[in-house]
């Protein structure tokens, strides 16, 4: 468990928390018809240690009247890695490679999709079979571009975002 | 000029340290960075191909010119999520 | 407001709820590793003219070991219909066939998928603008098919399933 | 023989009806029966073709044949979510 002095790093209300961006062709093609062509996206994003809190995070976000959907993921230790049943799994990030990348990752969802919010948690460290290991929110308009850029940020964040697993048995 | 070069994930393990300093040469290339560390690590020579390679934040490819002062991260294929 | 009066439909821990489910060969090609060819599926449906209380639904599924993804879906009510400005969209539900047309759908979503649980809540009634009227929570092995599980409950919901709204100006 | 027909939805206000009872030959199909409920209420002719037919809770096309004692549920798309 060697890693598990890790900085705490919270980057909440942070560099990434809110922003205008300037939509996009592809990203109009998908937008509602009371779409005004910029809006605020509200951003969060947080690396923590501490156990992932789904019902204090669901009380802290306010949708506006426009949006339809919102899709919650929750990325769950499992207890088989490989093939190798385990107890836990920790996690080591490269911190502010992680806030760059997930900057980049949030620029581009803002470019692609009308979403109004997106937040996520990534926990580090040490986290235990059946725990939590990641929370994501995407609230936008209609439900086909709320799954799509939520998909779409999970599929990066395990492509580019510099965080590691080490299973322990 | 001299590269400060961090290690993440196993490759820490791999090279036994967490950063190495490497002299080379003006106008080195990723390249040619990854091939002085194989020599000085073997033991991260089979990973080479999927070594990812970070100068500061951001992801560069293997022709990435270096330059005096360049932080240079080198990791395996990242777990997240 | 005249369907005000529908009666309250709760099918918790009714009908729906627990079964077995012998997968099928298309199932299987998505198992886990340690998957033993039939499982339990939780399934619980709730159509209610309460309020979507999301906390408390967190607080009453646990997941097992072998679960890595959960994926919850909030479907809210908009400020525009059809182009047009509305305060509120009341629902009316064939009620006896919701539930049986649901019970068809999870059938099939157990021999699609290899979930573990479903949980859908659907409010009938009014539900005013920024009021949640769907909530779904599918919770599988992996992410991939959490989220094409859950996609295509919520394609089905809206293609079979006898509810229909009426918005309010 | 006697279908008893429920109206879901707009059709309950097109019929001005939530229910009606219609009477039909022994062998009749659902297309009968919509042929005569459209004589009826000519105001859901035009949903003609979008119009969904359920008998009892499943969905039935428009050859099947009807046998006394059928609760028929006609209703516009379904818009549930």
């Amino acid at each position: 468990m060697k890693y598990r002095s890790s900085r705490r790093c919270k980057a909440d209300d942070g560099i990434h928390d809110l922003r205008f961006a300037i939509y996009d062709l592809r990203a109009n093609a998908l937008l509602a018809p009371s779409f005004t062509g910029h809006v605020v996206v509200k951003r969060q994003l947080t690396i923590t240690l501490e156990p992932i809190d789904e019902a204090a995070l669901l009380t802290k976000r306010k949708i506006s009247d426009d949006m339809g959907a919102v899709v919650r993921f929750l990325g769950v230790v499992r207890r088989t890695e490989e093939e190798r049943t385990i107890k836990a799994i920790e996690y080591e990030a490269f911190h502010r490679m992680v806030e760059h990348q997930f900057k980049l990752l949030f620029d581009e969802m803002e470019k692609s999709w009308p979403i109004e919010s997106v937040r996520l948690v990534h926990r580090i460290g040490v986290v235990r079979v059946n725990e939590p290991s990641l929370w994501v929110e995407v609230v936008a308009p209609h439900r086909g571009e709320a799954f799509a850029a939520c998909q779409w940020l999970i599929d990066e964040l395990k492509r580019v975002v510099p965080i590691w697993k080490k299973p322990f048995a | 000029m001299k590269i400060a070069v961090h290690f993440y994930s196993y490759y820490k393990d791999l090279s036994g340290s967490a950063e190495t300093t490497e002299t080379l040469p003006p106008g080195s290339t990723i390249a040619d960075l990854l091939k002085q560390l194989m020599a000085r690590f073997p033991e991260l020579g089979a990973m080479q191909n999927s070594t990812l390679v970070a100068v500061g934040v951001d992801y560069q490819g293997r022709g990435y010119l270096l330059k005096e002062g360049d932080e240079v991260s080198l990791f395996p294929p990242v777990q997240g999520g």
